[in-house]
Formats: C-alpha cells, structure tokens, sequence
C-alpha cells in the first residue's frame, strides 16, 4: 500500500517537482501513472524508495512511515519494493545472472531458491540467452529487461516501474504489461509509468496523470483490449 | 548471516579484486611502498639503537689509585668499588701492564722511554664499565669519595657525544618513522578512497535493490585484506632483499664494521619470524582497515 | 551520406549483431530504423560513428572510407555527425549549458557563435530554463531532449538519433519529430532509429526494418500525418 | 587551437580541481608527500656528505724530520713537500711545540715529564693535509723517498675509516633517494591513474562528440600543473619545518655538533633560492607530466 499525505517535494535548486500530492493505492492495485516530461513522475517514484525526503507531507510504503523511518530500516523496506528504474541502474561490474540474483542474495535466500528462481524471471522476460553477458554487451531494451526481471524477482509487495517500456518495440512492450498484469493477479500492486498512451488505451484500469506536480487526473478507465 | 552469503560474498570480494585490477594493483603497490618504507624505517633504527648501545659499552672510566697502594687497600677499594650501583664490570690494570700498553702505544716516542730506563712512573687502576652512561657523574662522585684513591679519568666527552647523537638519532628516527606511518596513511587512505570513489555507482545501486550496509562492505573488506596481504608478502621480500643487500656492503666494510662493532648488526635471521608476521598481518589489518572506512562515504550517501 | 556494403559485426562474445547488411542513404534523406530489441540498430550507428569497427564489408561515412581511417582522423569524421544516443551519454559533471556547447568548443568555434547557438537549440528542445542544471538533476525525458540538442547544435551533415523519444511523451515526441524533418529540409540527412510505430505510421517516409542483424525490409511509406 | 579555447581549456582545468576536488586532495596530498621525502633525503644527503667532507679534512699525515736538522734542510723537504700533488695544506710543527702538546695531553703522567727533565727527547715534523685520502697511499710513497725523513705517521685506519663510512653512507643515501623516486612515481602515477579512471566516462563522451585528444587532455595537464604546483608549496613549507626543527635539535648538542663540525651543516638559508625554485617547478612539472601520461590510456580506450 501507498499513501502520500499532502507531499511537496522542492529541490535543492527551487524546482518544485511535486506539489501538494495526496495519493492512495491500495493493495492490489494496478496504476499507470502519465504525464508530461518533467511533471514529476520520477520524483514521485524517488520518494517512495526513500531516495529523496519530501519537503513537507506523509508517506506510508507497505506499513513503513517515510518521515520517520531511520536509515538502518530503509533497507527492508526497499527489499518490499521491486523498481524498474527509468535508467535501469545495472551494475556493470555484473552479469545479467547476478545483477538479478544479487537481489535474492541481499536477503540473504537460500542458493537453491536462487539458483531456480533468477533463470525463471530471466525467461519471464525473455533474456535466458544472455545470463552471463554484462549490461555493457546489451541493447538498450535488453537492459530495460533486465531491470524488469530484477524488480521481480524477488517476489515484492509493490511493483513500481518507471517507463519500462521506453526502450522496447511495441509487441514486447505488450507482452511486458502482460507480465505486470499478471502478477498483479498474483497480489502484488504495481505502479507503472508510461508516456505511451497506446499501452495505457489498451490496458486502461486506474490512470493517475501527473501535470506540473500536481494530479490533474485519477480515475479508472477501460482498455479497447477487454473489447477486442 | 548465513554462511552461503558469507561464502558469496567472499566470492565477490577475490573476485572484485580481478574486476578492478587496476585500482588493485594501486593499492597493493601503495601499502607495499608504505610497508617497506615503515619497516626499513624499523629496522634501521634496531640497528642504530644497536650499535649507539654498543660503542656505549666501549666507554671506560679509570680509578687511579695512590702509588704503591698495598694488597688490602687493593682489595677494600675494589670491593668498595663492586658494591656501587650502576658498575656494569671492573678490571684491575696494574701499573706493570699499564706501562708495557703505553710504551706499545707511544712506539713515535721510544727515545721518551729509553731515557727512563727500567723506572715505571705509573701507578695501578681499575678499569670500570658504566651502564647507564647518563648517570655517571653521580657514579662518579660516590667513587671520589672513597680512600685511597689518587685520580678518577672518565671519558667526559666522549660520553656527552654518545648521549648527544643518541638524542638526535632518537629524535631523528622516531621523526622517521612516524613520518613514514603518517605518508603511509594519507597515501593508502587516499588510494583506497580513490577505489571506493570510482565503484560509488555501483555502491548506489546496490542500496537501492536493500543491500545492507554490511552486505556491500564485506567483500571490499575482503578484497582489501587480501589485497593488504600480498602487499605484506611483496614487502617481505623486499625489505629482505634491501636488508640483505645492505649487510653485504657493510661486511665488506672491517674498519667500520670494527668499529661500530659487527655483533651489533641485527642480522635477518634474529627477526625474520616477528618481522614476516608483521609484514603479513599488517598488511592485511591495514589493507581490511583502510577499505572498510573509505567505504563509510559513499554507503551513507 | 552513409553507405555500408555487405557489413557483418561479430561481437567477441559471439553474438551476431549484423549479418551482410548492404545500405545506402543518400545525402538530405530521412530514414526511420525500426526493428524488434537487440536487432542491431544501436550495432549500426555505433558503426557509423566507428565506435566499433566492422567484423566484415565497407563503411563509407559523410566521405570518410571507415575502414581504413585513422585513429587520429575520428574526431573529424565525428564532427559531421550529430549524434541523440539511446542511454543519452551525458557529461555528468557538465551543465546542460556546456553539455551542449562543449560540442561547438571542440571545432574551436567563435565565442560569440556559441553564446547565440547553444540558447537557439535549448530553446528548440524546451529546455531553456535548465542551462544551468547538471544531468543529475533533470527528468529522463529532459535529459533526451539535451541529447537532441547537443546532436543538433553543431549543425551536422548526418543526423543519427537513437530512440530519441523513448522517455518523452506523445506531444512532444511528434514535435521533436516535426523538428528532426524540418532540419531535414534545410539538407541534413537525417537517420532515427525508434521503436513507436505509431510516429512512423504517422510520418512516414523511408523505414528500414532491421530483424536479427538483416535487412527485412526497406521502403518509402506514405505517413497519415498528411492526410490529416 | 585557438586563444578562446586555450583560455575554455584552461578555466577548465581550474574548475576540474574543484569539481573533483576529492580526487584532487588525493593527488595533492601524495604529490605532497613524494616531494617532502625526495626533498629530505636529498638535504640530508647533502648535510652527511658535508660533514664527511669536514671530517676528512681533520685527518693529517705527520712526516717526522731527522733529528736535529737543519734549516737549509728544513726548506729543501719542504720546498718538495709542497710541490707533491695531493697536498691540501702544510703545517711545520717544531720539536719544542711538540713536546708541550705531549705533555699537555699526558697530563696524567706528569711523574714520567718530571723524570726526563729539560731533555726534549722528540723531532722536528711537517703536519700536512691530503686532499683527496682515497690516494693517501700513493702521496705517502712520494713523501718515503725524500731525503732527511725519519718517520711518517699516517691515519690508515682513521682514512679507511672514513672511506668506509662514505662508501656505506653513498650507498645508502643514493638508495634512499633512488628509493623515495621509485616511491612517489608509484603513488603518483597510482592516484592520477586512477583519478582519470574515476572519469573515464566523461572522456569517452567527449571521444564520441569529436573532441580530439588534446582537447580532451589540456585540462587535465592544467589540472595537474596547479595541484601539482600547491603540493610544491606544501612540500616547501613542511620541509623547511622539518629542516628547521632539526637543526633546532642539532643546535643544542654542543659536543655533537663540535665532532661533526658546525660548519658542515647546511641552513637553510645557504639553500632556499634553488630548493623553493626545484619544489615548484618540480611539483607542476610532475603533476602535468602524471595526468598528461594517465590520461593516455583512457582516451585510445
Ligand atoms: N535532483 C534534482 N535536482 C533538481 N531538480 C530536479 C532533480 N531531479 C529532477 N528535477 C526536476 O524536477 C522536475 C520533475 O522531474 P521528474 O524526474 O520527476 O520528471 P518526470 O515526470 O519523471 O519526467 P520524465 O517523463 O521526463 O522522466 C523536472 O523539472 C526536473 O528537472
Ligand atoms: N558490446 C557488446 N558485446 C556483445 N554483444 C553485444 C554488444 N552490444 C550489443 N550486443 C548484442 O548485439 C545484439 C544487437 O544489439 P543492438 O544494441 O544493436 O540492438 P538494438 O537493435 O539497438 O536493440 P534495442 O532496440 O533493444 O536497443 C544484441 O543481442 C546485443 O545483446
Ligand atoms: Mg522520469
Ligand atoms: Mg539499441
């Protein structure tokens, strides 16, 4: 669950990226999340990891209180999170396997556990080829990938991906919101930021556009999908 | 922990070593040097502090006793003598032996003593070792006091140079060492620093997956005490090579060797076993030290 | 002009990135390359710019034979390339200000060339009022508009542009698109791989399809944009 | 390359060291050290060969006239003694001198003056200083074929001595120097290798927009330069600490510093014009020299 109470987020060189934001998304949830470059999607994102504090407002992530959370706590909470990040941030120092595993790892799973469930994710996504390649051998959608089957793997209770399809040809990108919807059948509530609003059309569900930091839309919409 | 994440993190931390052989390499040349220069600097100053203690035992003060002292006088003042604090040894020198070593000594002179004949002007003397050459005027002074005693020479000067270069040297070397421990912190702080500096990506990315801040510290850990290990190994060898090289010069070197006293040398073998147990832990504590802290920056960041 | 006979790329992992690939594009052209993930398009731009080099076959480049150019000859034949890459390539710790015109500074062009040029593209791309931020700190679809701009900037005879809209939104995108053409009408060749088929659709025009390292297709296609 | 690029280049060299500034400390910090260490051993050197050489010039041949010689033969050995080469200085020393000094110096044998009366049993003799001692032998043989010579005392073992020392001291000072080189060209070379490394990306970037390899290069020669160039000033200032400090200590050894002569140090002040000169070039030179060689490899990269 996320909940943001009245959230500003100011930076450091006076750019208001979001502005008064209250936002509830319960377990279970599937949300896109649109808007305008630079409407403050990503900061949105950055708050809920802890990258970033907010300026003023509450933040509640999967039962953690932000504001008063210590810095020891913030690594339990981000393993609640699994993130697609917009710049997919793979360790370059690691293979495609161990970029993935080293998510298991950090929680300490059992080998055998990993030694299962990462080449499962990397065929989720498809990329069983490329396990041993580094993220400098990849293609750009290659590596969005990766970054998705690293946000999976480890099972989390909320699925935050920002703009997981940027780099990928349309008849992947369906596929890969496929994937998201099914696991969000499993329970897990995912977030999704996209700008492409063909994938939104299609899917459709809750849509929360984000304008100039501000939510200028939060409604549930149907996919042209259901109908075709 | 479990063990198989420590076992991977080991992993992680040889194999890092590989991954980042450049920055490794850096590290492992940087303790090596620092190594070997606070080691040499260790060793050189065993050495001096060796040979100042010995040309210190070469001091001698002498008790001239009045001319034709008798047997019992002879044995009271030695015992007298014995009993003092600070003796380190005492030997009698009678005038007989005194003549025959200055007529030895003064050979330029010979006509001086063909004129005096079979007539020795000499009287007898103890020939007495201080030990702590800095407390010998008291010394002194309590064996002016005893009876029967004519004139008491002691090597003044010479001992006022030997307490003289022992403080300089003293100064010169603690100075030394300390210097090179300070160099060798600031450059293997630096470069461990540097390392760290250029993976801070890779560091970010892993707190953003909730590594913890052990978990990403280990195999730097590791990788730095390995690292520091082999540093220790090289230098090792080449403060032995440096040392060994050094005695070699020195034994080709007899007057000086006979006079700052060959025994004096710390030979390689007396101290090889403290020396490579030095040499290895340290390197490795200091290398372990040194990533674990540059480490602190960028996990908080 | 950028012609390419019978090109292979074997990378030293094995991977066969591009299989005898024969290409031309003529100067004042307008290609789109389209083409499933990890096809081989970002393996051919990095070829024209001779980042890497061909495994087999003959690269000619804006007049430059790429196979027998020298090290030392790169950077002129870089300089008649603008070049929008996919994972943006900025220097981070450059201002979108130098970022941009740090291009223009290597050809050692006149200060005061710079100061009125370096503004026109920002303003081109929207990103006037962030000249003085650093790549840290701007959204994902800001940062791909510096890229645009610094491709742009130095008025190049070929532009090669990497998904340049893949984290910008459709509004935008189509206006980057618009000014990608019109900078086509005043004679750069202009080539952009994208994966949006809905902007090819839209604009048409030469499409190169590349599939598994081949050309699969290659046609000039009538864009719905004019009959709108 | 044009003026405005020279000055663009320039401005950001300058403004590298502060937006790096982390690695800049590191370079500095090591550039620093290095130049200290090369600077001390080196005066040191130059302070311990002076003192040798002060010491050397203590040592003197004495040649023993026949007795009772007379002036015609006086300044006929003279005259002949003072055309041998290898001469620094001659000095006639009269048998009446002679046997004062004697009597001063053995004045706990006064009962032995006493006994010999007005008779003055010693000879007339030159004491003469050698220039150069390694050839002391070979000016001694010369001296053994002069007529109305009946003895020559030479300090063999005092010379040999000497010649040891320095011998040993040679060897070791021109290791420690040679030592502390290799040293800073590792640590040197070490950091702004990996300073450049930490910035490998942004050089590859500036590769892919057509900038050459100069371009790329000049601020960080610029770069180098200035760190370098403050490391100089750094070192100059710890060293003349150092330096002062030392003979701050030295000064207080009154019998020490008579032994190796006051003379034979050098201040400060005889050495600061070419020391102040050699720090700064040395440390620009250096620091440009070091990126300029590490930039190297990550721009053919
Ligand atoms: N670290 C930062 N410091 C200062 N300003 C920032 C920083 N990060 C983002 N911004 C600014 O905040 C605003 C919102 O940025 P954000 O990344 O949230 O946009 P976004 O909605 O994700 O856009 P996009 O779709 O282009 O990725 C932008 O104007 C951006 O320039
Ligand atoms: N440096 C490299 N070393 C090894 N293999 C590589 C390297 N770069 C790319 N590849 C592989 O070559 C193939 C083509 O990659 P390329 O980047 O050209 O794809 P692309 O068409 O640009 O895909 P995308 O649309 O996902 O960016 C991919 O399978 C990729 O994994
Ligand atoms: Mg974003
Ligand atoms: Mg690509």
């Amino acid at each position: 669950m996320v909940e943001l109470k009245d959230v500003s987020v100011k930076y450091s060189n006076g750019v208001d990226a979001l502005d008064h934001v209250s936002l509830k998304i319960n377990d279970g949830d599937f949300a896109f999340v649109v808007g305008a470059s630079g409407a403050g999607k990503s900061t949105l994102i950055k708050l809920l990891l802890k990258e970033i504090d907010a300026t003023s407002g509450k933040i509640i992530v999967n039962g953690y209180q932000l504001n008063t959370l210590k810095k020891k706590e913030i690594p339990a909470l981000r393993r609640t999170i699994g993130i697609v990040f917009q710049d997919f941030r793979l360790i370059s120092s690691m293979t495609v396997y161990d970029n993935i595993a080293f998510v298991l790892r950090v929680t300490d799973a059992p080998v055998p556990h990993i030694k299962k469930r990462v080449p499962y994710v990397m065929n989720l996504v498809g990329l069983q080829e490329k396990a041993k390649s580094y993220p400098d051998e990849l293609s750009g959608g290659e590596m969005q990938r990766v970054a998705i089957a690293r946000a999976l793997v480890n099972d989390p209770q909320l699925l935050i991906a920002d703009e997981p399809t940027g780099n990928i040809d349309p008849e992947l990108s369906y596929e890969i919101v496929e994937l998201l919807k099914s696991i969000n059948m499993q329970g897990t509530t995912v977030m999704m930021v996209t700008h492409e609003h063909e994938l939104v059309r299609r899917f459709g569900g809750r849509i929360i556009n984000i304008t100039a930091g501000q939510i200028a839309f939060d409604e549930i919409m149907e996919g042209t999908d259901n109908e075709i | 922990m479990k063990f198989s994440s420590i076992r991977y993190l080991t992993e992680q931390g040889v194999e890092n070593i590989w991954k980042n052989r450049m920055m490794s390499f850096a590290s492992f040349c940087v303790l090596l040097v620092s190594l070997v220069l606070v080691g040499i600097s260790i060793l050189a100053w065993q050495n001096v502090s060796s040979m100042i203690g010995n040309v210190e035992s070469k001091n001698e003060v002498i008790v001239y006793l009045n001319d034709n002292t008798d047997q019992e006088n002879l044995n009271r003042i030695e015992g007298i003598l014995r009993n003092l604090p600070n003796i380190a040894s005492l030997d009698f020198y009678s005038k007989e032996e005194a003549y025959l070593a200055l007529k030895n000594r003064m050979s330029d002179y010979d006509v001086l003593f063909e004129s005096l004949g079979d007539d020795n002007p000499l009287v007898d003397s103890f020939r007495i070792q201080i030990e702590d050459i800095s407390q010998m005027s008291k010394t002194i002074s309590q064996m002016e006091s005893i009876d029967g005693i004519m004139n008491i020479s002691a090597p003044y000067e010479f001992v006022s140079f030997l307490t003289q270069l022992r403080t300089v040297l003293t100064w010169v070397m603690t100075a030394l060492i300390f210097a090179m421990l300070i160099v060798s912190a600031v450059i293997i702080s630096n470069t461990t620093k540097t390392s760290v500096y250029s993976r801070r990506e890779e560091i970010r990315i892993m707190k953003y997956v909730g590594a913890t801040n052990a978990f990403i510290r280990v195999p730097f850990f590791i990788e730095g005490m390995i690292t520091g290990f082999f540093a220790g190994c090289g230098a090792l060898l080449i403060t032995w090579l440096v040392y060994d090289t050094v005695m070699n010069i020195l034994e080709n070197q007899a007057t000086l060797l006979n006079i700052i006293g060959v025994g004096s040398l710390v030979t390689f073998q007396q101290i090889y076993l403290p020396m490579t147990l030095s040499y290895l832990f340290g390197g490795a504590l200091i290398g372990a030290a040194g990533s674990a802290f540059s480490t602190e920056k960028y996990i908080d960041a």
